[in-house]
């Protein structure tokens, strides 16, 4: 936790804050969401690390994905993403995301997220605890600092590839591509 | 001096409004056993804002938030911090109307954005506006009455030589009216209802994206700081000790002693502020309006009443 | 330039805009705008000038005669301007309306009156322009056919009451000094006993206070301002209704004389105490009602009776100070009110007649000229710093905290939150929010609405930065009343208690601003976006349900309705139920029967024998 | 629950009737007299519609359908029916044009019940007011409760392969 | 006196006289003529009135019919009063008999035009005479002749109302018949002059008796409240222009008769707070049952009520501005309710019913006589620049100059009546303006020879509302003769 190395600041203020004043938005799909309440409260307060749960994507710039994702919650994620401003970071729970996990044969879950928004980082565990969540948050901080969490930029480059998985699953969608030059 | 303080109060005033609110986030995690972000977390939040890439509604949606800014920062001008203070045309009066131009600037924007959500914010802010403008104008009156003035200025001068303003037992009432009403005047927790996340997602900041949450937060950074000082100015005499400054008046020494005094006023009151509203829920906004026209409203009238008899 | 010519030019231009109107409506636009333009000419060019002449004695051998001082000329240069504009917004207004020159031979008429009015020198003559003016008014208001009727029924029965009651009062005066000049009047005043000019005091201001909708009177004045054609609900919110308070100047200040009408009476029940009492109710409870309005019309009524409360208040209270505040507001009130209502016009005009507040929003992206306006009507109305409505109010304020009066400052502070309220609630259905589908390609306004809106605005603008321009004149007429003149510089008021520089203020707010907006531009720039990209919690926003604008006040609306119906209104109406009942009794007095009527005339004979035996009659 | 049943097969012709250890009575009767026996039963006082749901008998090329009822206590105590005992309706449909009458006006909640079958089984309700789609997102061909209907061949179809780690590398790198 | 010149008042009673009977020998020769017979009449009345009333200002003019010496012959007395009412008298006829011209069609038309010139020369007769029992007999021609009038059109409700009309009027008459002989019982003369000068020093309390019947029976063509049952029918099933000059003229002269009888006969003093009482009274049922009217000529009719109270109100204050200002109502009620009268004929005429819901949208059919129309009303309710605000002015002058409390509050009463009268009258102008779809305007004026009389009696409205002074120098002279008893016994005894 280099919070209080003056110089970084003064290097690089953007990442720096960025690193330690997530605004997180959660998307309370699957069972994740369980684990969210304690983190933030008494026990394993969040705040230390400066990240305050709000309520719209305008303000946020972490997305917690906690669960399954089935097929009607993927639209309000989708929609919630493009809803964030510019440097975003998305972190999924669980190995449901990636693979589809224990419903990987259902009919309404997607198998994998990351076909549809960008996904910077998993959190490994059938849901964490509020110390795997801080855990995968602080590796976040390092990638940010290697400037590998860049989900929003992969986005905004592939975003012809995203948007076409998103209209080959959803037949509409009901709003304009986010990007103009990507309109198929 | 007064060109000194053009510059000095503005930044002053940020800097320890931002302290502040740290502080009130850092105290309340220690009251819920938590330990709580660094004092200063406001700061970095607002680092990280300007460095986020907002959206905008079009212009209005732009200039509003920039029109509340503006407003909290004359009125910074105001206010007399300790006795450096850059500003007294139009005086108490002149003074409440700018208070009202920012939550109108922000009204403008967040009705500009078109969401629902930041006009229902809006609608109870206006409501919550209303219900705790009525004490505070009877308030407000009873001192203007009592010192027979309407300019700040006069009555932070009249109040250095009495040193606290409790010293005149007129001004007992409004002083416990005022201290009832600040919190709805501050915006904290009881009356959190105006930006309560859970029910209307943050109200009239639904939309505010990168620097317009900035310019929010500064926004509301210096709203608190002007709630206290006001207090402070008109109830605790200002930047002055009972009278301990007299025989080194006119000095630098003074005058940033006084402003030290005047921060530290300040501090008690927020201090006390916090430890009311961090253990207390949310108001509905009919209960808010019924409690701030119940009790206040009454002491703030029997105040008034008697120093309408006095003089 | 004398005054026969003025008054003959006003009133032969609405006789001749009507003959123009029949050749062709073209001319008959341009006559009615040359013909105010000119009034305007005329009014300015008198500017420093005091005369009277007499117009004729036909009159059972009365001398009418008109007179110009500096309260008429104020009074004149706002009228006539005011309608200047109004003619040049309602060229396109009114454009494809049936009746329209009859709409403005009715307009430039109603001008003529209260130019007539304000110049008139005597009593009579002042009556005679009263009546044409009310008369003329009540044609103007069931213009709009089916609503506006009994709107122009209650005006008019009203303003017969009040207009029976002057001239009662000029008679009295009349019969007791028996000269009807004003001037004369002065000073057979002084004679007078205090009973009798108590007496004059009250039926003068029964008739100036239903004029100016002062609160037990006012139940006629939402509906007429609602019903009437919005360039004409202007002219009456702006100007007629403020005659009101020209005649409340008259009688108060010029004719039974500033010192005894302030010393009517002792303590609270002086006749001055009363009226500022009335006044701070005429404040508070309509601008309250006006939050419960969902017509942008009525709300704007409702603000127009608040508003009058400002100015009984300034005036009763009777220092200079006060009385510069009254009538600056007077001035001010009317500039922003006409502004709104042209604003809410060109609405009407674009959405073709929907005024209704829940069912508009988000017309500034269409009309920006029209939100220009309303913005700065609404900061004038609530009177935001730099505006204009913020010095008279200040005014206000000041006379009433530093001269002993806290309750009525907290009922006219109370009353500014209220329009506070309420006003934002018109700007934010009107203008602000999402645009409904319908509203999507709506009509353009066209330039000639524009200009009045244009010129308006900055005029708010100017007198807020400058208050100096006005108060000068407004100085010379508090001088002719006789209190001390304030001292007055160009951009605002400097007096011992408290100095008012618009200047610095201005000023500084203009710095901080620009400087805010250049941080604001140097941050990173931000993506336009249209209105349908909003958080809806993750949903895609319904097209045309995705607004809140229905009962914007919802809470206050539950906890406040039951107190705020207006009680007034449903007073006279149940007035008005009765009288009517006991019409349809009386008439069954002539049954049909040849039988009764006989027993009738020998009933009188009888009754004629009885008189004289009991009382020996004749 | 004897006397229950005695009035039952007396009522109606062709009932088969068992009654389990634990109160629970299980009929089994043709899809045409499902109607009339639930409203009887509703008036002998079963008037909770506790669950509809559908069994896919692929062999036999059925559905069947089976309702269940139950009491409140104390109405049981009006019609002196000591116990509180739950009542089980079957009734087969056949499979490939599935029809049946819905129960909607003798018991209102059985609405989003029937709407779950058409969607999950496609099953047709003539009379329901609304059969539209009530849980799933997107249209299927074949109704996935199904038998026939094979979830892996979908889910690789709709939501493509699952990639392997080292197509995941690739998209990650891709420049 | 001076001889047989063309200036002679009893040429203004002689002339129409002959005329009508000289009308059933004319419509045997052509009938257009007789149309236009009233026409010529009464222009040349009109012409003789307006020359001798100049003279008659200063010095009344006595004729002494039959060369008899006052007390014993009949006398015409023709003051500036006489003179006035005569003229207005002329004015009025003139205009309504052109509008009749084109109105009158169906029917007997000879007999209306006969019956039209009896009852005008029955009212200048009662207008000038000087003799009770002279005013009696043309008091009797105006009744009959007006009670056949009003069942001229022969329909049920016309026919019903001349009857209810024919009954009360002759009750009166037959009133006003016992309070003459009793007169000439106690005073064996008829002279009104004579008669006065014996009862000045009479003591003798019964001869109220005889004024009590004279005034009731006077009363009930004067319309005083309880006696004016008959009115409202009488007025609104007549002819429009019999129903004008009926509510112009007739009902004026019965009030005059009364006035004179009060004030010169019987020089009664403390009777005129009962008479005051009485007009107020008057003026308030008359309002207020014509703002419960649907038809338009009953509300006028019931509104004619009103302004009879005004009037008797206004002389009941027996002061010289009271007097004045009774004439002058007496003036601008006969122009104002003729020219309503003549509108509603044609508008009626037009429409086809007199309900007032079937007058909407009126005023762009008939642009002129809807103009004409509210300028009548608008000088009724008295408002400024027309004829009724002028007299009503003067009346409220007269009633607040004694400042006496009562006269206070009745002329408050007074003006809640004219309240109640704008009310009504604005609610019409509203149904024939505001109202009804916007019909394509397909002018249906009326015709020329109904246009005429109108614009000119509009046009006197608004000359005389501008400049009263015109009138005022004959309404002095006329208020101080009648006041002045002794100054009329002089002038007729010598």
């Amino acid at each position: 936790m280099d919070r209080n190395q003056i110089s970084k600041w003064f290097k690089n203020p953007g990442k720096m804050a960025n690193k330690y004043s997530f605004h997180v938005v959660y998307f309370c799909t699957g069972c994740g969401i369980i684990e969210i309440p304690p983190s933030i409260t008494t026990r394993w307060d969040a705040e230390r690390f400066g990240i305050i749960p709000v309520a719209t994507p305008r303000q946020a710039n972490l997305f917690l994905i906690t669960g399954y994702v089935s097929t009607k919650t993927l639209k309000a994620i989708i929609r919630t993403y493009e809803q964030m401003p510019e440097p975003k970071y998305t972190v999924a729970f669980g190995s449901c995301p990636i693979n589809g996990g224990m419903y990987y044969d259902s009919y309404n879950t997607i198998t994998s997220l990351d076909k549809y928004i960008p996904v910077d980082g998993y959190i490994a565990g059938c849901m964490p605890r509020p110390e795997a969540i801080f855990i995968g948050v602080t590796h976040l901080w390092k990638l940010i600092d290697m400037d590998k969490a860049d989900g929003y930029k992969r986005y905004r480059r592939d975003y012809k590839f995203y948007r076409a998985n998103q209209e080959q699953l959803f037949k509409e969608l009901g709003w304009p591509p986010l990007f103009k030059d990507a309109s198929l | 001096m007064k060109i000194l303080s053009l510059f000095i109060s503005p930044l002053l005033a940020l800097i320890i409004g931002l302290l502040f609110l740290g502080i009130s986030r850092k105290i309340t995690a220690k009251i819920h056993w938590r330990c709580g972000p660094p004092v200063y977390q406001p700061l970095i939040d607002v680092i990280r804002s300007f460095s986020q890439k907002s959206i905008s509604h079009g212009a209005f949606f732009d200039f509003g938030i920039i029109l509340s800014l503006s407003s909290s920062v004359v009125l910074i001008y105001f206010l007399p911090v300790g006795d450096l203070y850059a500003m007294t045309s139009g005086g108490l009066i002149a003074f409440l109307y700018l208070m009202l131009l920012g939550p109108f600037g922000i009204a403008l924007s967040s009705a500009a954005s078109g969401n629902p959500n930041s006009s229902i914010g809006v609608s109870r802010k206006f409501l919550l506006a209303l219900a705790y403008e009525v004490p505070l104008l009877l308030v407000l009156l009873t001192v203007m009455t009592h010192y027979n003035t309407i300019s700040l200025v006069e009555i932070v001068n009249i109040q250095a030589g009495t040193g606290m303003a409790f010293s005149s037992w007129a001004l007992v009432l409004p002083g416990i009216a005022y201290f009832l009403i600040l919190p709805a005047v501050l915006g904290v927790r009881p009356f959190e209802i105006v930006s309560a996340p859970q029910e209307i997602s943050s109200g009239p900041v639904a939309e505010f994206g990168g620097k317009h949450l900035a310019f929010y937060t500064l926004q509301h950074a210096l709203q608190l700081f002007v709630g206290l000082a006001l207090f402070v100015n008109i109830f605790l005499g200002g930047g002055t000790l009972f009278g301990l400054l007299n025989p080194i008046a006119g000095t630098v020494w003074a005058t940033i002693l006084g402003i030290i005094i005047f921060l530290v006023k300040m501090f008690i009151v927020l201090v006390i502020e916090l430890f009311i509203n961090a253990v207390y829920p949310r108001f509905r906004i009919e209960q808010a309006m019924r409690y701030l026209w119940k009790w206040p409203t009454l002491i703030a009238f029997v105040g008034l009443v008697i120093v309408a008899i006095l003089n | 330039m004398s005054l026969e010519l003025l008054i003959m030019f006003a009133f032969g231009g609405a006789f001749l805009t009507y003959l123009a109107g029949k050749i062709s409506s073209k001319l008959r636009d341009i006559f009615a705008l040359l013909c105010s333009v000119a009034l305007v000419v005329i009014v300015s060019s008198l500017y420093k000038v005091e005369t009277t002449i007499t117009l004729y004695n036909g009159f059972f051998g009365m001398p009418l005669s008109m007179r110009l001082n500096p309260m008429a000329w104020f009074f004149a240069i706002a009228i006539v301007s005011s309608s200047a504009l109004v003619v040049l917004y309602s060229m396109s207004y009114m454009k494809h309306r049936e009746r329209t020159d009859y709409y403005y031979f009715m307009l430039l008429l109603i001008n003529a009156a209260m130019l007539a009015i304000v110049l008139s020198g005597d009593l009579v003559s002042f009556f005679i322009s009263w009546e044409i003016m009310s008369w003329s008014t009540f044609l103007l208001i069931s213009y709009n056919r089916n609503a506006a009727l009994p709107a122009g029924i209650k005006y008019i029965v009203m303003s017969l009451i009040g207009s029976m009651c002057m001239l009662v009062g000029i008679i009295s005066i009349y019969t007791a000094f028996d000269t009807i000049t004003i001037s004369e009047i002065v000073q057979h005043m002084a004679t007078a006993t205090a009973g009798y000019k108590l007496f004059l005091l009250i039926i003068f201001s029964i008739t100036f206070g239903i004029k100016n909708a002062v609160v037990p009177l006012h139940t006629w004045l939402p509906d007429a301002y609602a019903e009437s054609p919005s360039p004409f609900s202007a002219v009456l919110s702006g100007m007629l209704t403020r005659m009101g308070i020209f005649g409340f100047l008259l009688i108060m200040f010029v004719m039974v004389g500033a010192e005894n009408s302030l010393h009517m009476g002792r303590g609270f029940f002086s006749y001055h105490n009363i009226l500022a009492w009335l006044g701070a109710i005429t404040i508070v409870i309509p601008t309250f009602i006006a939050m419960l309005q969902n017509d942008a019309k009525k709300l704007l009524a409702w603000h127009g009776i608040g508003q009058g409360g400002y100015m009984i208040v300034g005036i009763a209270f009777g220092t200079s100070l006060g009385l510069a505040g009254g009538i600056f507001h007077t001035l001010n009130h009317a500039i922003y009110i006409i502004l709104l209502f042209l604003s809410v016009g060109a609405i009407e005009y674009s959405t073709n007649g929907l005024r209704d507040l829940n069912s508009l929003g988000g017309l500034f992206k269409k009309m920006p000229i029209a939100f220009l306006g309303g913005l700065l009507g609404i900061c004038g109305l609530i009177g935001i710093p730099l505006t204009n409505g913020f010095v008279s109010k200040w005014l206000i304020y000041k006379t009433l905290i530093l001269g002993k009066a806290p309750f009525l400052a907290f009922a006219t502070l109370l009353g500014t939150w209220g329009t506070i309220l309420s006003v934002y609630k018109f700007l934010h259905n009107l203008y602000l929010g999402q645009l409904p589908q319908e509203h999507q390609n709506i009509k353009k306004t066209p330039l000639a609405m524009q200009i009045p809106i244009v010129i308006l605005s900055l005029t708010i603008l100017v007198f807020g930065i400058l208050p100096g321009l006005p108060l000068k004149s407004i100085n010379a007429m508090i001088v002719s009343f006789g209190f001390t003149p304030l001292t007055v510089s160009i951009w605002g008021i400097s007096s011992e208690t408290g100095t008012l520089n618009m200047i610095n203020i201005f000023s500084i707010l203009l710095v901080v601003v620009a400087i805010f907006w250049l941080i604001f531009q140097a941050a990173r720039k931000s993506t336009a976006v249209d209105q349908y990209d909003n958080y809806a919690a993750g949903a895609a926003i319904p097209k045309d349900k995705y607004n809140y604008t229905v009962e914007f006040y919802a809470p206050f609306y539950r906890m406040a309705t039951p107190y705020l119906r207006d009680i007034f209104d449903m007073l006279y109406q149940k007035i008005a139920r009765f009288t009517e009942f006991a019409c349809d009794n009386i008439r069954k007095i002539y049954t049909g029967y040849v039988s009764d009527y006989i027993i009738y005339i020998i009933l009188f004979l009888a009754l004629l024998i009885s008189a004289q035996l009991k009382w020996s009659v004749f | 629950m004897e006397e229950l049943k005695k009035k039952l097969l007396a009522y109606f012709t062709d009932l088969t009737i068992q009654i389990h250890d634990d109160y629970r009575m299980c009929i089994n009767t043709q899809k045409e007299t499902v109607v009339s026996l639930l409203n009887y039963l509703k008036n002998m006082g079963y008037e909770h519609f506790a669950l509809l749901s559908c069994i896919d008998w692929i062999d036999k090329g059925e559905f069947e359908l089976i309702y269940i009822l139950s009491a409140y206590m104390e109405v049981c105590d009006k019609y002196q029916e000591k116990e509180q005992g739950i009542i089980i309706i079957k009734a087969r449909i056949s499979r490939d044009d599935a029809k049946v009458i819905s129960v909607i006006n003798v018991f209102e909640n059985a609405e989003p019940y029937e709407r779950e079958l058409h969607e999950m089984f496609g099953i047709k309700f003539e009379g329901h007011p609304r059969l539209t789609p009530l849980m799933l997102e997107r249209e299927y061909e074949i109704p996935p409760f199904r038998k026939d209907f094979d979830t892996l061949k979908y889910v690789d179809n709709t939501f493509g392969k699952i990639p392997s780690i080292e197509e995941r590398k690739a998209n990650y790198e891709r420049t | 006196m001076n001889e047989m010149s063309i200036l002679d008042p009893v040429l203004l009673i002689a002339i129409p006289l002959g005329l009508a009977f000289l009308i059933p020998l004319l419509g045997l020769v052509s009938k257009k003529i007789v149309r236009w017979i009233p026409v010529v009449g009464f222009l040349f009345n009109g012409i003789v009135a307006l020359l001798i009333l100049p003279h008659v200002l200063k010095q009344p003019i006595i004729v002494k019919i039959g060369g008899f010496v006052p007390p014993f012959g009949i006398n015409l007395y023709a003051g500036s009063v006489g003179m006035l009412l005569a003229s207005l008298i002329a004015i009025t006829g003139f205009l309504v008999s052109i509008y009749a011209v084109k109105y009158i069609t169906k029917g007997a038309e000879q007999k209306y035009h006969i019956l039209f010139l009896l009852l005008l020369t029955g009212a200048t007769g009662v207008v000038l005479t000087g003799d009770i029992f002279n005013l009696f007999v043309f008091f009797e021609i105006l009744c009959i002749s007006s009670y056949a009038l009003v069942a001229y059109l022969g329909t049920r409700s016309g026919l019903e109302a001349s009857i209810k009309y024919l009954i009360q009027g002759s009750i009166g008459s037959s009133f006003l018949l016992i309070g003459i002989g009793l007169l000439y019982g106690q005073f064996g003369t008829l002279n009104m002059a004579d008669l006065a000068r014996q009862i000045v020093d009479y003591t003798e309390p019964s001869v109220f008796v005889s004024m009590v019947f004279m005034i009731t029976g006077l009363g009930i063509e004067a319309a005083i409240f309880p006696l004016n049952a008959w009115l409202p029918d009488a007025h609104s099933s007549a002819p429009s222009s019999v129903s004008a000059v009926l509510s112009g003229i007739a009902i004026e002269v019965g009030l005059y008769a009364v006035i004179r009888v009060l004030f010169t006969i019987f020089a009664v003093s403390n009777f005129f707070i009962f008479f005051m009482v009485l007009g107020v009274l008057t003026v308030l049922i008359g309002e207020m049952s014509a703002f419960a009217q649907k038809n338009i000529k009953r509300m006028l009719a019931y509104s004619s009520i009103g302004q009879i109270g005004l009037i008797v109100f206004a002389f009941s204050i027996s002061t010289q501005l009271g007097v004045a200002g009774g004439l002058f109502q007496m003036v601008s009620h006969t122009l104002g309710k003729a020219l309503l009268f003549l509108c509603a004929g044609y508008m009626i005429f037009r429409t086809g019913s007199m309900e007032i819901s079937s007058l909407e949208g009126i005023g762009k059919k008939m642009p002129i006589t809807a103009l004409c129309f509210t300028i009548g009303t608008f000088s009724i309710v008295g408002l400024p620049p027309f004829t009724g605000f002028a007299s009503k002015f003067m009346i409220i002058r007269a009633a607040l100059a004694n400042g006496e409390l009562l006269l206070q509050i009745l002329i408050g009463l007074v003006l809640v009546g004219t309240i109640i009268e704008g009310a009504y009258f604005f609610k019409i102008i509203q149904t024939i303006y505001f109202k009804g779809a916007h019909k394509t305007d397909n002018r249906e004026e009326a015709p020329v020879t109904a246009l005429i009389p109108m614009l000119i009696l509009v046009s006197f409205i608004i000359v005389i509302g501008m400049f009263p002074n015109i009138i005022d120098k004959v309404l002095q002279p006329a208020a101080s003769e009648l006041l002045d008893q002794v100054k009329y016994i002089g002038s007729v005894l010598g």
